[in-house]
């Protein structure tokens, strides 16, 4: 007992010793309040684990510092046929552990990923096959025309071939099999950042990596992550000193960090765009037999008119959100100003259409919400049942945790619903047709909740999904998104802010997909 | 003036000290007021039309820029907090109070019959105590609410949360009232009264129900005083936990768990007046139980 | 030689006052004085509530709070007392003073070894260590006579058996050489045979040490077997004092004499027993009356034949096994016991605690199914082998009165309910209005007012509670009363009302009564017939006078020579 | 003893059994695992696909069956979440749970065994109505508003504590501790002190009623009589007696300070078991939340078997039985 005891306090002292030789460096200690799940890339569909993971690993195509899709490890592309693509490869370039990078790590990486074991296969669906043509070009074969390969290449991390065979990590780890691999644990990539040490829940810490093929924007040398899943906590730790960097920040507590002398808080608005669905079932759930008053446009309307989106705004979002009248986000393809018109508020004239529609004295009906997944979700829910109650919906609000929750939206048990969409990974406004507007079928409409239908949609759906010009996919998608908002098929709330705080002398871009981008960033 | 003259009188006659009367006076204000909070409360809170977000976060009344309206100020809904505290406080006392209602049912029940019986009924019923006690209430209590939900659809909407939530608090604390119950009983059972009812030729039912029981009772009102206490805490946790009551009917450990948000954001009273009330009701609600126990408790009594 | 030592305990005048909590002030003893000498044992005696134990705790300084020593002096080995402090300047409590409680089975630790409580008063009192302490500790365990003392050191309390206890109880107080001992009743939870032998050792230890024991006491027996000098208590004060043989034979305060001629004797039988004022008299022999009429009505009078016969009767208890189907230990508490009980007669069971009597009687009552054997009820078998499917009406001609009269009432129904429930439950009554009378009418047959109905059992005194209790069970209109220990737990001057209100019940109203009890001197006044046990089996049985006059088994001539009696004395007095 | 063993085995496998039937209950009921694993914008097919390549598309008592046979085999599955396999992930957070639970228990008995015996000593003196005064408000404020303000008091305003994680720790093989650095120790204040202030007062108002009921036995009474000091009677003698019921409650606490950690490590982000159930919980991952339950109840029956012994060694009567 005594010896380990011994063992243990040569071992802090050594520590001790470490810690004080890198306190030197520059380290940014930042925190959020999720965890990376995993270091493998393709066992996981979370956002925010993927956008951890782009500091070790890069993609052959990259989304750059406005977001514009830029060169990574392929310099170039082109389409050969229709249905094929081939890329140039970046050379000279060194995985982390000194591996060199080739076509065969494409090759292996993209099949890895169509593996039926593969979590995030459906992140690229589109894909057939990939082809070494020499060592450094590959051709990537489409199931047919695909508008949006480059967007999906964008989130496709590159992995060392050489170390998933010596790892035992060629194919991706399978739970229904009980299969686990290294990857799950340690990471080659060819990043900007080293993995040095990952514990879940406590901490994961990144070095730079000095050989990467990019020159850095940033003047770190460490990164030390920490998840704080409570937001009294996170904003304790970094008001104690204890962080450099909150992300995301409570946005009740933005204005007292604000006011704190040494800290500082940017925001922006996001992608993700908070949206209701209102059901198009023919009865409603809470009132079976009886015809469903939502069918009526006018209905819809009123019940749109019904909310304060200014107060929602104010109150609710602290002025950080963005009102809108449309349901993609302005960067994102298929966006246009046009369709991006407020329904005012106005009780009266609510009133007066729920009135012509045959409802004078309204009628009862539920929502559904989470109340742990989008930025003060159950209060904006609170709020709006409130504000449907006062022009005669009688609204019963439900809120659940997201483990319930979505769930049991997919399985279509809610008449209304929030829903968040922010057209990740692609960022196109494609997904939003594809999955909220179109009818449940063909592998379209995972989303659509309230069983929305329209032919009109569903046509321009499925031309927009094979059509190569770029010029003409947008303009189908505006015009189906039009058609959304004249039938008021979801009523969209508001675009949710990415709100960031931090101690004075971090100097970090904003990014409205919500990622943290490290290697854009400098500390003082 | 009255009340002060007549108060040494009824202390001396009731026994208890000046801090458990006051304790039991606030306890019983706290409740009365809670159960009356539709007559006393100047809004209706689980009303969704009766607030307007316009009104979020308005300060207490007494400071700077408080609204005379809203005495303790207004939650981040633009609810008026004193009625929420009072809507919540009576939420909470319900489902408390419900909890121990249920499990002092089947505890004393099922003490009796173990007590009573002995042998194999005793046997079963303690094992199955045993097995229960193993899983501490938070957990049991997660996990009830957790399938209940999963289970019910319906059940996060006010109707429903509280019934599920008393279920899950009173499966573990029926434990503690069988466990006391039975003891009691055995002795009961023992003594001499029993046995001349046994003699008589009484049916057993009637022995439990109609001799041992009164006899058996008061240990469970001293349990049951310290477990409503202890039941409105579980309560708070689980809301604190995200299983508790629906934000449209909010307990008060609801209400603590919205205020835990702010704590930060400089919108003090939102956090600090639905904690505050909750912890005196609990420390009253202690006290008293406190003091019931010490008295009931022969061996804590100092001997004449 | 003893007149130029101080007496090793003095007490003159002494007050001692518990001030309650309404602001007056219950004055537990007032005006006490008494003298004990070295190698004197004095006896303190009393019924409960006289003030005997407070005596003894103020001595020892152990008054509970808030009592304090009002007036008066205790002196302890001529060193006063400081009432403030509770002891006196240069007497060490443990050292000087030794006690002796009650329970042994409670004033033992039961978590420290018997050295660990031996030898830890010597050390902190004759500060010696721990290899000394323990060979002291072992001669003591020699001196109080218990076997393989080396073992027994090392024992714990539960591994003893009741009287080692008490020698252990008493080797500790004498550990440091005490010149006095006070002793609180402290053969009070024995049995006979051990009884004797504790006094036997309290009296060696006075004679031989000269050690003075103020010995606390309710038994007279006890009193006339050891003690040299005796103080009579009542309410607080003393009534008489003097030495021991004079004050029992010829008592002079009228209280000492009611209480010494309430104690039953065991020499001859008497038709009453002499008591300090009968209760209630006025309107008894009229329900009497009326009981004995209804009993008649049904037929069901005294005949003189067998009533109740119990044959070879067997119970034998299993303690559980940890395990399913794992046989546990098996422990026969009755063993093949065979007898009969004639209508109108009273029978006596006698033993020692464990003998098996309680079990009888509860086999008898229903309460206990045997293991074997049988009991009929008048032809019919109520339990055991053959037992006939209808026992209702059988269960009511047997009813059973209790040994503890605080237990044996439920304390949260008024008597009147408690009453009614067998009269009810048996419709020996149309009405509740008829049950109603019919419970007056058992009240006043036991000697109360018939307004008792009304009240709830605690604004009763023990004797009055088992007057009731005793009414409860003739509601039931039985012909046999099983009484367990039905005056053990009294005091005997209420023992003696108790006792020839049975007498009285069964002259009246023809009842039979099995009598259970552990007293020898109680049977012989009360029974016809007397069964002794030991052990689960009947040793010997025969007719009261001659069971007790010419006993034929040595257990009995055994019990019969230990029990601690007045009748020594008495015996003595007659011859002077 | 080996009756003690016994009867706990049966207890063992009767608790095991009653855990893995709520596991089974929540195979079904706890949501639904296969939303959180898949992207925003998956198809209805893509989502079918995964619930039928995870069996959860099978009937539940073949679910169940196959549940059942893994754990038996040893073999607790892989988490949906990470990808990895329970017992890693399980064996990773027990030290932190661990660690926490032992500081505050120690905590609890360090301060809670003094402080009762104090109470029943001078039930009426300043002190302890002081110290039961605050003893009811330890008791009566919930665990999760002690953390924040705690945090908000000597993390924030004072500086001196952290307020999150462990800080360093340092590896012994598999086992990760903070008690062995200065971050550590000190890291593992603040959510100690909250977690053990409950138990605290459980096991200071527990001693004092103990010790009273113990004060006023024949056999303190006795020790009394044979003149031994008051400090001898106090804290050899009657302390020991009072202890015998804290033994248990001690154990039977240590159950539901595991449990109290989930809602303390989520305030202190305490990288342990309970944060893991937590996140389990929300990401519906079946078979972390199944091997919590189940260890959770391995727990319990160790705990109370060890309490069981020790009794027997503290309590003669007892070992005289059970021998």
């Amino acid at each position: 007992m005594s010896t380990m005891n011994l063992g243990g306090i040569a071992l802090a002292v050594a520590v001790g010793a470490l810690a004080g030789f890198t306190a030197e460096a520059k380290t940014l200690r930042w925190s959020s309040p999720t965890d990376l799940t995993t270091l493998d890339p393709y066992a996981h569909t979370e956002s925010f684990t993927t956008s951890m993971l782009h500091h070790v690993f890069d993609p052959l195509v990259r989304h750059g510092r406005n977001l514009e899709l830029e060169p990574a490890l392929a310099v170039s592309w082109k389409t050969v046929r229709p249905d094929t693509w081939r890329f140039e490869l970046r050379k000279n370039v060194k995985f982390h552990n000194g591996n060199p990078f080739t076509a065969d790590d494409v090759v292996a990486s993209i099949t890895r990923i169509l593996d039926p074991g593969s979590r995030a296969r459906g992140d690229l669906v589109a894909v057939d096959r990939a082809e070494k043509v020499d060592d450094f070009t590959v051709d990537i074969v489409t199931k047919g025309p695909y508008p949006l390969l480059l967007n999906d290449l964008s989130g496709i991390y590159i992995m060392d071939k050489e170390w998933m065979e010596a790892n035992g990590a060629l194919k991706p780890g399978d739970v229904s099999r009980g299969v686990s691999t290294a990857a799950s644990t340690s990471a080659v990539g060819t990043g900007p950042f080293k993995v040095e040490s990952f514990k879940p829940e406590a901490g994961t810490v990144f070095v730079v990596n000095p050989n990467w093929w990019d020159k850095p924007q940033h003047n770190l040398d460490r990164i030390e992550f920490k998840p704080i899943k409570s937001d009294a906590t996170r904003v304790a730790a970094l008001l104690s000193g204890e962080l450099d960097l909150i992300a995301p920040a409570p946005l009740q507590d933005l204005q007292r960090i604000g006011n704190s002398s040494g800290f500082k808080v940017i925001e922006e608005p996001s992608l993700r765009l908070i949206m209701l669905s209102l059901s198009s079932r023919p009865e409603l759930k809470t009132a079976p037999g009886q015809k469903n008053p939502m069918l009526d446009l006018r209905v819809r309307q009123a019940m749109w008119h019904a909310i304060d989106f200014e107060a929602l705004k104010k109150r609710v979002m602290r002025d950080k959100s963005r009102n809108t009248g449309t349901l993609v986000a302005p960067q994102v393809p298929g966006f246009a100003k046009d369709n991006d018109q407020l329904f005012g508020y106005d009780q009266d004239k609510a009133k007066k259409l729920l009135a012509e529609a045959g409802y004078p004295n309204g009628f009862k009906t539920k929502l559904n919400c989470p109340n742990d997944r989008y930025i003060n979700d159950e209060q904006t829910c609170v709020a709006i049942a409130s504000m449907w109650t006062k022009i005669g919906v009688q609204t019963e609000l439900q809120t659940e945790s997201r483990a319930t929750y979505f769930p049991r939206r997919d399985r279509g048990e809610f008449d209304n619903s929030m829903v968040g969409w922010a057209n990740m990974p692609s960022m196109d406004g494609f997904a939003t047709l594809s999955s909220l507007l179109a009818e449940q079928k063909d592998g379209y409409g995972g989303s659509n909740a309230g069983a929305y239908s329209n032919p009109k949609i569903e046509e321009l759906t499925r031309k927009a999904a094979v059509e190569l010009d770029e010029e003409k996919r947008r303009s189908m998608l505006v015009d189906a998104l039009k058609e959304a908002r004249d039938t008021v098929a979801y009523i969209p709330v508001h675009q949710q802010p990415v709100a960031w705080a931090m101690r004075d002398g971090v100097e970090i871009p904003q990014f409205p997909d919500e990622y943290v981008r490290l290697w854009f960033t400098n500390i003082k | 003036m009255k009340t002060l003259t007549a108060s040494p009188g009824l202390i001396t006659r009731i026994g208890a000290p000046i801090s458990v009367m006051v304790a039991g006076v606030v306890a019983l204000v706290m409740v009365a007021c809670a159960l009356l909070a539709s007559r006393i409360a100047p809004y209706d809170p689980t009303d969704l039309a009766s607030f307007d977000l316009i009104n979020a976060e308005l300060p207490p009344a007494f400071s700077a820029d408080g609204d005379p309206r809203f005495l303790l100020g207004t939650d981040n809904q633009g609810r008026d907090l004193l009625s929420a505290m009072l809507y919540g406080a009576r939420v909470s006392i319900a489902i408390g109070g419900g909890a121990v209602l249920v499990a002092a049912t089947i505890g004393v029940f099922l003490g009796l019959l173990a007590g009573y019986y002995g042998g194999k009924v005793d046997a079963v019923i303690m094992r199955v105590a045993d097995v229960i006690l193993s899983f501490p209430t938070i957990l049991l209590a997660l996990l009830v609410s957790g399938i209940a939900r999963a289970v019910l659809p319906g059940a996060a909407t006010a109707e429903w949360a509280p019934v599920i939530l008393i279920c899950a608090i009173a499966i573990h604390e029926w434990v503690q009232y069988a466990r006391t119950v039975r003891a009691a009983t055995m002795v009961e059972t023992a003594k001499e009264y029993v046995r001349a009812g046994k003699v008589i030729g009484l049916p057993s039912r009637r022995i439990m129900l109609r001799h041992i029981l009164p006899n058996v009772m008061s240990p469970v009102l001293v349990i049951s005083t310290i477990n409503l206490a202890a039941a409105v805490l579980t309560e708070a946790t689980l809301s604190f936990l995200g299983v508790g009551m629906p934000p449209t009917y909010p307990s008060l450990g609801t209400l603590i768990r919205i205020g835990n948000e702010f704590v930060f954001s400089g919108i003090w009273w939102i956090a600090l007046f639905p904690a505050l009330a909750l912890v005196i009701l609990v420390v009253a609600v202690n006290l008293v139980g406190d003091w019931l126990r010490d008295r009931f408790n022969p061996k804590l009594r100092v001997k004449r | 030689m003893s007149t130029l030592q101080p007496p090793v305990l003095a007490i003159d005048d002494l007050r001692v006052e518990y001030p309650l909590a309404d602001g007056s002030v219950f004055t537990a003893v007032e005006r006490a004085s008494l003298v004990i000498h070295t190698g004197e044992i004095h006896a303190l005696v009393g019924e409960s509530g006289a003030g005997k134990t407070t005596i003894g705790n103020a001595v020892m300084g152990l008054l509970e709070k808030p009592g304090r020593i009002a007036s008066g002096t205790i002196h302890i080995g001529g060193k006063p007392l400081d009432p403030n402090k509770g002891s006196a300047e240069g007497v060490v409590l443990g050292r000087d003073v030794g006690a002796v409680f009650q329970d042994p089975m409670t004033s033992l630790n039961p978590l420290f070894t018997v050295e660990s409580q031996l030898t830890e008063t010597m050390r902190a009192h004759l500060k010696l260590d721990r290899a000394a302490a323990r060979a002291r500790a072992l001669q003591l365990l020699k001196d109080v006579g218990i076997p393989e003392p080396q073992r027994r050191l090392k024992a714990y309390p539960h591994q003893l058996s009741g009287g080692q206890r008490q020698r252990v109880v008493i080797a500790s107080a004498l550990s440091c050489d005490p010149k006095l001992v006070v002793a609180d009743e402290p053969t009070t939870a024995l049995d006979v045979s051990v009884q004797a032998q504790i006094l036997r050792l309290l009296r060696d230890l006075a004679d031989q040490r000269g050690i003075g024991i103020l010995l606390v006491t309710h038994n007279m027996g006890v009193v006339a077997q050891i003690a040299d000098r005796v103080t009579i208590m009542h309410r607080g004060m003393v009534v008489e004092t003097g030495p021991t043989a004079e004050v029992l034979r010829h008592p002079r305060a009228p209280y000492a004499k009611a209480l010494i001629g309430a104690v039953p004797r065991i020499d001859a039988r008497l038709e009453r027993f002499p008591v300090i004022g009968e209760e209630g008299k006025g309107r008894a022999a009229e329900a009497r009356a009326v009981l004995r009429s209804k009993a008649e009505r049904t037929g069901a009078i005294a005949d003189g034949g067998p009533i109740l016969s119990v044959e070879n009767l067997q119970v034998e208890y299993t303690t559980r096994g940890v395990l399913p189907g794992s046989k546990g230990h098996r422990f026969r508490a009755v063993d093949g016991v065979s007898f009969s009980v004639n209508s109108g007669e009273v029978f006596g069971l006698v033993g020692e605690s464990g003998c098996g009597k309680t079990t009888i009687a509860n086999v008898v009552s229903g309460l206990l199914k045997p293991t074997a054997g049988r009991v009929t009820y008048r032809g019919h078998t109520i339990a055991g082998e053959g037992m006939v499917r209808c026992v209702g009406p059988l269960r009511q001609a047997i009813q059973m009165i209790f040994q503890d009269p605080y237990s044996s009432l439920n304390s949260r129904m008024r008597i009147g309910t408690i009453l009614a429930e067998p009269i009810l439950f048996y419709r020996l009554a149309s009405s509740k209005a008829e049950a109603a009378a019919d419970v007056a009418r058992m009240i006043e047959a036991v000697g109360l007012e018939a307004d008792a109905a009304q009240r709830f059992p605690h604004a009763f005194s023990g004797g009055q509670r088992q007057r009731l209790s005793i009414a409860r069970a003739l509601g039931a209109r039985p012909k046999l009363i099983v009484c367990d220990e039905p005056t053990s737990s009294l005091d005997v001057s209420v023992q003696a009302q108790i006792l020839n209100l049975l007498k009285d019940l069964r002259d009246a109203t023809g009842l039979t009564l099995l009598l259970i009890s552990h007293d020898l001197a109680v049977v012989r006044q009360m029974c016809d017939r007397v069964a002794v046990m030991r052990n689960g089996k009947l040793v010997e049985e025969a007719s009261a006078e001659t069971l007790f006059s010419t006993p034929q088994h040595p257990y009995t001539r055994e019990l019969l020579s230990l029990v601690p009696t007045l009748d020594r004395i008495r015996g003595e007095a007659q011859a002077a | 003893m080996l009756k003690v063993f016994l009867s706990r085995l049966g207890q063992a496998i009767l608790v095991m059994l009653v855990v893995s039937a709520v596991s089974f209950v929540m195979f079904r009921f706890v949501g639904d695992p296969v939303a959180s694993m898949s992207r925003e914008s998956a198809t209805i097919e893509e989502k079918t696909e995964l619930r039928r390549s995870l069996g959860l598309d099978q009937p539940v008592v073949v679910q169940y069956g196959h549940f059942l046979a893994r754990t038996l085999s040893g073999d607790l599955g892989i988490s949906y979440r990470n990808q990895r396999p329970v017992t890693q992930l399980i064996a990773e957070r027990l030290p932190a749970t661990l660690e926490l639970v032992i500081v505050a228990t120690l905590l609890s008995l360090a301060l809670g065994i003094p402080l009762g015996v104090l109470c029943a000593l001078k039930p009426n003196g300043v002190a302890a109505r002081g110290v039961q005064a605050l003893s009811l408000i330890g008791i009566s404020t919930p665990t999760f508003v002690t953390g924040i303000v705690l945090i908000l008091v000597f993390a924030v305003s004072l500086g001196w504590l952290p307020s999150f994680g462990r800080g360093q720790v340092i590896d012994l093989g598999w086992w990760s501790t903070g008690f062995l650095t200065a971050s550590g120790m000190t890291s593992l204040l603040l959510p100690g002190i909250t977690l053990a202030l409950y138990q605290l007062t459980l096991i200071m108002r527990l001693v004092r009623a103990e010790m009273i009921d113990v004060l006023s036995s024949d056999y303190i009474r006795f020790a009394k009589a044979r003149g031994l000091p008051a400090r001898y009677i106090h804290f050899r003698l009657a302390l020991r007696n009072a202890l015998m019921p804290v033994i248990t409650v001690t154990g039977l606490q240590i159950g539901s300070l595991i449990a109290f950690a989930i809602v303390t490590e989520t305030v202190f982000q305490w990288p342990g078991m309970g944060l893991l159930f937590i996140q389990a919980v929300s990401f519906a991952d079946i078979p972390v939340m199944a091997a919590y339950l189940l260890f959770v109840g391995l727990m319990f029956v160790i705990i109370n078997t060890v309490v069981d012994i020790l009794y027997a060694v503290v309590d003669p009567r007892l070992r005289a039985r059970s021998a």
